[in-house]
């Protein structure tokens, strides 16, 4: 190695290694559950820690390079460390040690393929998405990119038996690699004239434009499509629930991250001056999936896909961030842009946590009861509560609820909306505050999904009789879980020491002065302009007070007598299980108030049905109207070029002579 | 010394089995002598390294840096080949899908085939690279009507007649070569048609003889290559004759048949100064790899779909030679080796699948991963790295052939990659399934010989993650040997 | 024509005679007549060979005459009769167009051929440059006769009648290939002669007709 | 003269706290007197919770802790929400631990808590109601954020004592764009406290009521409890309007004094008899929108809150 390495580099690199290492250890006895779920993930847990230590302790210290050995000839891989890999290392390294440790007791026997095989996937998985952030050439990032897609695949289909997880698997392989192939002509088309691929000559390339234009396109085309941005989202939904939880958990929580640290490594560090309209296109998009993902959450009857939705959910808002930021660069007002920045990557982090805990508690319920359906769940809080309390967290933090963390970075969004109207731009400043109004809807609909998911799963009557011998989760899922619902709580408490953290990728963007704070430490006061401020522990305790006043005020002095009774059945007969909210009930006004979002086809029973019974078909109007259009058009192609073979000698000897006598033609 | 070897072993194999060939240890005879040619390939190897190339037996042969690659290639997976195809005819000949008879032909034919090869790689003669060319054309016609089916016997027909067809047109247009060559060298009969001496002298041959001489030299062993309209034969020879010759066909007799091409090409571009040649090859390269993605949407057998992927990647190589160039002619190279690598893996795979399902039409193949994992994930990592999955070298030569043609021709890139989109979509749509699912396979009386395919997929893998310095050195001398500099 | 000496015109009596019989095995449908064009037209190239080696004192030319005698005036039509006895293959039913439609299209491929081999005539030092567009017209047109038949029989001697042309096409442009080339390239056709008996054994033995539209099974378009 | 922030900042929630049950009982008495009924005592609502407290606790066989401990969090947040809102002075020292986006946020905790605990008895009224009060909540928000949004963009702050102090201690200008937030957020008032074009408070109809449907199952103390956090909650809003658009008179000395607080509460007594007439007018004017109706009646109220934004950003901006 020319440079001497640095340490925190060389501790990445070999951490990552030993992911690997772990990994191939699977192999040895692919067979024995207790190797892989005792010692490995456990293990795997363990690296996934330091790897958050040192990306955090790292993150202060300067750029670092390394040009290891390997590679092309004339293109050795390059390594790159710096604040914005440095985040996201962080995020990798901290979300897959809770949900590593949830793995360590989710896999059982009989899970498709062998757990050997399994732990081997996974930890390459986890390797390749470090080397993504790791990555500072086209031709290491794309090898990486694209083993991190296969590595899931492979992961997705564990249960390869079942017809709709090969499907669902084959959709995602498929339009992962299409936006592959977006991306590596997006590497091409930036590196301009200097027909090198490192991240450092598409630096100083300067490109026309045009061509800056169309190289932002298909970076946000390629990038969205692994994020899981609408028009490209239609695997999403399918993948997600037909990968085992834990690893639904890291594609959801950090695998789409890493498309969001590809869209900002591209316009942010590789292209210099963003055109203004880049970050108009973005955010449509984003608040355009926001919506899109939350309403067609609501109205899911399958818990995994419900979760699946709100992951779009959250990555149109993270896009609708990067979008403000691309646009505030772009009108030179660097101080919201860095706000907005910070807020992209303070919810990247939360939501990695947030959407973990929830897949993870999602799995969790799967194995105790079997059932993935809403319509068969309810009441589970009194038989699992380890699982239930730690999923009420992710659910009110995912729902955006003020002392938990999803609320910081939501409010950091708004904050950044408040300085939207200075844009100099005509439209823009006054179509941007109504991104507000957006960016408020769909979280207020977040919420209304929560309490959707969490009520019809844990509160309520058991919907099933076989609910009833639900047991709750091993000691070392509960771990994991913790760690997750502790990540999501002090994220939420503590705003000031995180965002210090994250403030130092827009100074290495140039866009904020290093050294910038944001408020006493207690107190987030991030706009220096405007008086607004938000101080969560104050916040907590002043409730926390107020709850235990009223408690104890009211307990001493009224005695604590509680008679348990049959519940208001307003005199018919005793209410059942089934007389509650169903799935489909609960989203009932969603899909009367948002009508065109949804195809959707209801089998109603007629009234001398004898056995009469009420179903709704919702259909992804995108699905029918995009995606299908275009496999029938290549199937059409190919059945006009299969005309070619008709099997007769005599026409191919006819095609032979034509093409000697087109080509003679040519030599004339 | 170590070309006469290689020359004469497997001649020698050719003899000896047409009278051991039936018996039970015919296939561990045809496993020696595979090893011997690979033994003498390899020393020839070091030997042009060593002392670079050199001319032999009264400059009748010619050994430099791009053929001895493809020599050592070819004795490499004829080795490999032969090492599987010795449990896969003993199934074969258990299931009495071939009379004992009948293998003493596959392996005397065999062995005269790899000859025919090597002569063609190493001869330094255009006649005598024609001559070697009709040889190999004529030893795996009959081999791949082995089976005597209805099927196998048209495939063997309409390879035979459009191949020497198309050879034909080759020969004309080495007539006209020789002609050219002639008014410039003088008649003095044996050095006008050597390679060598055509080199030095491409400078002063006629511009509109060499144009007519290599569109028929272009029409003649395009037909061998299977470039797109003349790729009629190809789907079915390589699906109806036995696997090894399935695998033997698709990995080598490509891979020499764009040796000649570009061996023309070389020449032919040296005197004129138009792009014509260039021009033409990139058509047919862009014409084959679309028609290819295309037919590869309707397949219903295993072995006709990689049959088509071959196609395709013919059609990516002679694409990125037509580009022309350093970076792309070492892209081409780097190209055909993992191309042949990994395709003959995945016959390997799909010969045993076959067998264990006992039929090819893919909707019948289910579940491979269940019964025999080794089969299974073998087929799947071998449909991944021929789709072009990074980890795998296939990823790195397309990397570099793309980001050349984003250079030189950037209007062809998107047609390249929608192309390679569709061809990925449909192949996967088709492995998946055979491979996970519900199994329909049962278990071989004999285990199946899988070293060969992990091997393969280990040499493409590592020349995907990273490219050792002396190999990339090889291919680079090679490259500028294809350019001309 | 006047100047040219004697032995020149006769060559080119020859060459205009070998178009004909190409012309003449287009429209043949009898095979067996078919097979006897095969042999004269291989006669025919067998003398412009020996004229040519007296004319010029080539030696290998001699051989090379000798063999083509042997192997295609001689040998092969005996083959291909003793194969059409054995199986009974006398008639090619109607061709896929019908004969003015493919005579037509030859004549277009003899322009054609004619056309193209112009600038190389003007170049060619050799006495009989003047072959060269009258093979490239043969070539093409034995290429038509292929396509417009039915009977693998007589696909068969279409492509040795290309075989012919090419010979024709070596003699006239560089009187004739190297010696090693012409023996390899003899060799070949004797072997794809002997590999074409074992083939309509075997299709006879399947099909029990030489028909080609039984070799129509494998496609795609179904 | 020893720091009294802390002590003041108390006394104003607890006199808050009092005042909120009052202020029901005021709505009460004008609805009574315009439907020309008897009116009902002022203190009814304050018997009511007294009588309420004694009880013995009823709760559902299969009601889990989440239940039980819903009142308490709701009432807590409710309180909470009080200390922010700039009702009498400004300047408090816990108006800067939480700005409007803030407040927002607490009352959907609130919403959100009360929706679960209603979903966690499994009765079909209890989640019917919170499915409901979900869909208000998630139609007002937007609006909500709107108003909040037009407000920081006149007094560059988003924190409501910040917003009322300079309204307040600016000279007196007509803000058109105020006017049209104000009606916006009087919407979003009756729609988040279920008052009558949304729901009925006093209804007990099982398939009209939201708010009512998810109390059902809730009887003696924890009743009592989230029938007074319902009325502060009615208070809260009602102050956070009159801190918005009528904002003259609340204490804005620096250092918040005794005396300022005790000029403040006369003028806000007022004020609120005032709103609450209104109030009371309002109600008995609109008879009760179907449900699927109100969607309508939020999407004008977000309707008007946008123009007053482009209001702003064109006169103003």
């Amino acid at each position: 190695m020319s440079a001497p390495v640095s340490a925190p580099m060389l501790l990445l690199v070999s951490l990552l290694g030993l992911w690997v290492a772990i990994g191939f250890l699977g192999l040895l006895r692919p067979t024995s559950l207790r190797l892989v779920a005792h010692i490995l993930f456990p293990s795997g847990a363990a690296v996934g820690a330091a790897i958050a230590l040192t990306a955090a302790w790292s993150i202060t210290s300067p750029t670092e390079r390394w040009v290891l050995g390997i590679g092309l000839p004339d293109l050795p891989v390059h390594l790159q460390r710096d604040a914005l890999s440095s985040v996201f290392l962080f995020l990798l390294g901290a979300a897959s040690a809770g949900i590593s440790l949830f793995a360590a007791g989710y896999f059982r026997r009989g899970e498709g393929t062998l757990p050997g095989l399994l732990c081997l996937q996974y930890h390459l998985f986890l390797a390749s998405m470090g080397a993504v952030l790791l990555a500072a050439d086209a031709y290491s990032f794309m090898v990486s990119w694209e083993s991190m897609a296969l590595t899931s695949y492979f992961l997705v289909t564990t249960q390869h038996r079942i017809p709709e997880i090969r499907q669902a698997g084959f959709l995602y392989l498929l339009i992962a690699h299409l936006g592959a192939i977006g991306i590596l002509l997006s590497f091409g088309v930036m590196q301009g004239g200097s027909w090198q691929f490192t991240f450092d000559a598409m630096r100083t390339a300067e490109l026309s434009p045009g061509w800056a234009s169309a190289a932002f396109l298909l970076a946000l085309v390629g990038f969205g499509a692994k994020a899981g941005l609408v028009p490209m989202h239609v695997w999403l939904p399918e993948a997600h629930p037909a990968a085992p939880s834990p690893v639904s958990a890291l594609m959801s929580g950090v695998m789409i991250k890493t498309a969001v640290y590809g869209v900002l490594r591209v316009t942010f560090d590789l292209l210099d001056d963003p055109a203004w309209w880049w970050g108009l296109v973005a955010m449509a998009l984003g608040l355009f999936s926001a919506v899109y993902g939350v309403v067609f959450a609501a109205a899911q009857t399958d818990m995994k896909r419900l979760l699946a939705f709100s992951s779009i959910e959250n990555i149109g808002l993270l896009f609708t961030g990067f979008g403000l930021a691309l646009i505030f660069h772009a009108a030179g007002m660097s101080a919201p842009a860095s706000l907005a920045l910070i807020a992209v990557l303070y919810h990247a982090v939360n939501h990695s946590f947030m959407k973990g805990l929830l897949f993870v508690g999602t799995g969790a319920v799967l194995h105790a009861t079997g059932q993935r359906n809403l319509g068969r769940l309810g009441g589970l809080i009194h038989r699992m509560p380890w699982v239930a309390w730690p999923t009420l967290i992710g659910a009110l933090a995912i729902a955006g609820l003020p002392p938990l963390n999803g609320f910081v970075s939501e409010w950091l969004l708004l904050q950044a909306f408040l300085s939207a109207h200075e844009v100099p731009r005509l439209f823009l400043n006054m179509l941007l505050p109504l991104g507000t109004a957006v960016v408020a809807l769909a979280a207020a609909l977040a919420g209304y999904v929560m309490v959707k998911f969490f009520g019809v799963v844990f509160l309520g009557q058991p919907r099933e009789a076989t609910l009833a011998d639900a047991h709750d989760a091993g000691w070392r899922e509960r771990l994991g879980m913790i760690w997750l619902a502790a990540g999501c709580v002090l994220l939420g408490l503590f705003p000031n020491q995180a965002i210090s953290f994250f403030a130092l990728v827009p100074t290495q963007f140039g866009l904020l002065e290093p050294g910038a704070t944001f408020g006493r430490w207690w107190l987030l006061d991030p706009v220096a302009g405007r008086q607004a401020s938000y101080a969560p522990l104050v916040f907590l305790s002043i409730v926390l007070l107020c709850v235990v006043a009223t408690i104890l005020v009211v307990t001493r002095v009224y005695r604590r007598r509680v008679r348990r009774a049959a519940p208001w059945d307003c005199g018919f007969a005793r209410l059942d299980s089934r007389m509650q909210d169903t799935a489909e009930g609960f989203g009932q006004p969603i899909r009367h108030i948002f009508e065109p979002f949804f195809g959707m086809r209801r089998e109603l029973p007629s009234p001398s049905d004898t056995t009469p019974h009420y179903r709704v078909e919702i259909s992804d109007r995108i699905w029918t109207g995009l995606y299908v259009p275009a496999a029938t058009l290549v199937q059409r192609l190919a059945q006009a070029v299969v005309q070619l073979q008709q099997g007769r000698v005599s026409t191919y000897l006819i095609y032979s002579l034509v093409t000697l006598l087109v080509l003679l033609g040519f030599a004339l | 010394m170590e070309l006469l070897a290689l020359l004469a072993f497997p001649v020698l194999g050719a003899a000896v089995l047409a009278v051991v060939g039936a018996r039970r240890w015919a296939p561990e005879v045809n496993v020696g002598f595979s090893a011997a040619t690979f033994a003498a390939a390899c020393a020839l190897t070091s030997r042009v390294i060593g002392d670079g190339s050199f001319t032999a037996f009264g400059e009748q042969f010619f050994i430099d840096a791009f053929n001895v690659f493809l020599v050592t290639l070819t004795a490499f997976v004829s080795l490999t080949t032969s090492l599987f195809s010795r449990p896969y005819m003993r199934i074969e000949s258990e299931h009495g899908r071939v009379r004992p008879q009948h293998l003493r032909l596959y392996h005397s034919m065999y062995q005269l085939f790899i000859a025919a090869m090597l002569l063609a790689l190493t001869s330094n003669n255009m006649g005598m690279l024609w001559v070697a060319m009709e040889a190999a054309t004529l030893s795996t016609v009959l081999l791949v009507t082995l089976y005597r089916t209805p099927a196998s016997l048209e495939a063997g027909w309409k390879y035979f007649i459009l191949c020497s067809v198309g050879i034909a047109q080759a020969l004309f247009g080495t007539i006209l070569l020789y002609f050219a060559a002639e008014r410039v060298l003088g008649g003095s009969g044996m050095t006008a048609l050597l390679w060598t001496n055509l080199n030095e002298v491409k400078g002063q041959l006629e511009p509109e003889v060499l144009t007519l001489a290599f569109v028929f030299l272009l029409v003649g062993y395009g037909t061998k290559v299977g470039l797109a309209p003349l790729h009629n034969w190809l789907p079915d020879a390589h699906a109806e004759g036995p696997t090894p010759i399935s695998a033997v066909l698709s990995g080598l007799l490509l891979n020499v048949a764009i040796y000649a091409v570009v061996r023309c090409k070389v020449l032919v571009e040296g005197s004129l100064q138009s792009e014509l040649p260039s021009r033409m090859l990139m058509a047919f390269g862009l014409l084959s790899v679309v028609l290819a993605a295309l037919f590869l949407w309707r397949q219903k057998d295993v072995k006709r779909l990689f049959a088509y992927s071959s196609i395709e990647h013919m059609g990516i190589i002679t694409f990125a030679f037509g580009m022309g160039g350093a970076v792309a002619n070492f892209a081409a190279l780097l190209h055909m080796t993992v191309h042949s690598l990994t395709k003959s893996a995945i016959f390997y795979s799909v010969g045993h699948a076959a067998q264990k399902t006992g039929t090819q039409t893919i909707d019948d193949i289910r579940g491979l991963v269940t019964v025999s994992p080794t089969v299974g994930w073998g087929l799947m990592m071998g449909t991944l790295a021929i789709l072009g999955m990074p980890p795998f070298g296939v990823f790195a030569s397309e990397f570099l052939i793309l980001t050349t043609a984003m250079r030189q021709e950037p209007w062809s890139t998107p047609i390249l990659l929608l192309a390679l989109g569709i061809a990925f979509a449909a192949v996967f749509r088709r492995v998946q399934p055979m491979v996970f699912g519900e199994t329909t396979a049962k278990r071989l009386p004999h285990s199946p010989a899988l070293l060969p395919v992990f091997a393969h997929l280990a040499l493409v893998l590592l020349l995907g993650v990273s490219i050792p310095p002396y190999l990339a050195d090889w291919y680079r001398m090679a490259a500028e040997l294809i350019s001309g500099q | 024509m006047s100047d040219l000496s004697l032995d020149l015109q006769i060559l080119n009596a020859i060459a205009a005679l070998f178009l004909l019989l190409a012309f003449g095995m287009l429209s043949q449908r009898r095979v067996v007549t078919l097979v006897k064009l095969l042999a004269v037209q291989a006669a025919l190239l067998c003398a412009a060979t020996l004229l040519l080696a007296w004319r010029t004192g080539e030696t290998h030319l001699y051989l090379s005459a000798l063999l083509t005698l042997v192997l295609k005036v001689l040998f092969l039509p005996w083959l291909l009769n003793r194969l059409i006895k054995r199986l009974g293959v006398y008639w090619d039913s109607e061709p896929l167009l019908q004969i003015s439609g493919t005579m037509l299209i030859g004549v277009l491929l003899v322009i054609f051929s004619f056309g193209l081999a112009q600038p190389i005539v003007a170049l060619a030092s050799t006495a009989t440059r003047s072959g060269i567009g009258i093979a490239i017209a043969v070539v093409l047109l034995s290429f038509l006769t292929m396509i417009t038949r039915r009977k693998a029989m007589s696909q068969v001697v279409g492509f040795l009648s290309m075989e012919n042309g090419l010979f024709f096409g070596a003699m006239s442009a560089t009187y004739g290939m190297p010696m090693i080339v012409e023996l390899g390239v003899a060799l070949d056709v004797l072997v794809a002669m002997l590999v074409l008996g074992v083939f309509f054994f075997q299709i006879r033995e399947q099909f029990d007709s030489l028909d080609l539209h039984h070799l129509e099974s494998l496609r795609e378009d179904r | 003269m020893i720091d009294l922030t802390w002590p003041i900042q108390v006394l104003e929630v607890f006199i808050a706290l009092l005042a909120a049950p009052l202020f029901a009982g005021w709505i009460a008495q004008c609805r009574a007197v315009l439907q020309n009924r008897t009116p009902p005592s002022i203190w009814l609502p304050y018997r009511n919770i007294r009588k309420l407290l004694v009880k013995e606790a009823v709760l559902a066989e299969h009601a889990s802790p989440l239940f039980r401990m819903a009142p308490y969090i709701v009432f807590g947040t409710m309180i909470c929400a009080a200390a922010i809102v700039p009702s009498m002075g400004t300047n408090l020292p816990f108006s800067d631990a939480a700005d409007a986006i803030a407040l927002v946020g607490l009352l959907a905790t609130a919403r959100v808590f009360m929706a679960l605990a209603a979903m966690d008895v499994g009765t079909a009224f209890g989640t019917l109601g919170a499915r409901r009060e979900m869909m208000v909540g998630f139609l007002a928000e937007p609006a909500l954020l709107i108003v909040i949004f037009v407000a920081s963009l006149i007094s560059q702050s988003t924190s409501l004592p910040a917003i009322a102090e300079h309204l307040a201690t600016e000279s007196f200008a007509l803000y058109p764009s105020l006017a049209f937030t104000a009606v916006a957020f009087s919407l979003v008032l009756l729609a988040e406290n279920a008052r009558l074009p949304v729901d009925n408070p006093s209804t007990h109809l099982e398939l009209t009521m939201i708010h009512e449907a998810m109390l059902l199952e809730y009887s003696a103390r924890h009743l009592a409890l989230m029938e007074w956090s319902a009325a502060l909650k009615l208070f809260n809003y009602a102050c956070i309007g009159l801190a918005l658009f009528v904002p003259w008179g609340a204490a804005t000395t620096e250092t918040p004094t005794v005396a300022a607080l005790l000029g403040a509460i006369p003028i806000l007594g007022l004020k609120l008899v005032v709103c609450g007439a209104v109030l009371a007018v309002a109600e008995t004017a609109f008879a009760k929108l179907r449900v699927f109706r109100v969607p309508e009646l939020l999407a004008t109220a977000f309707l008007l809150a946008v123009l007053g934004l482009l209001v702003h950003l064109l006169l103003q901006g």
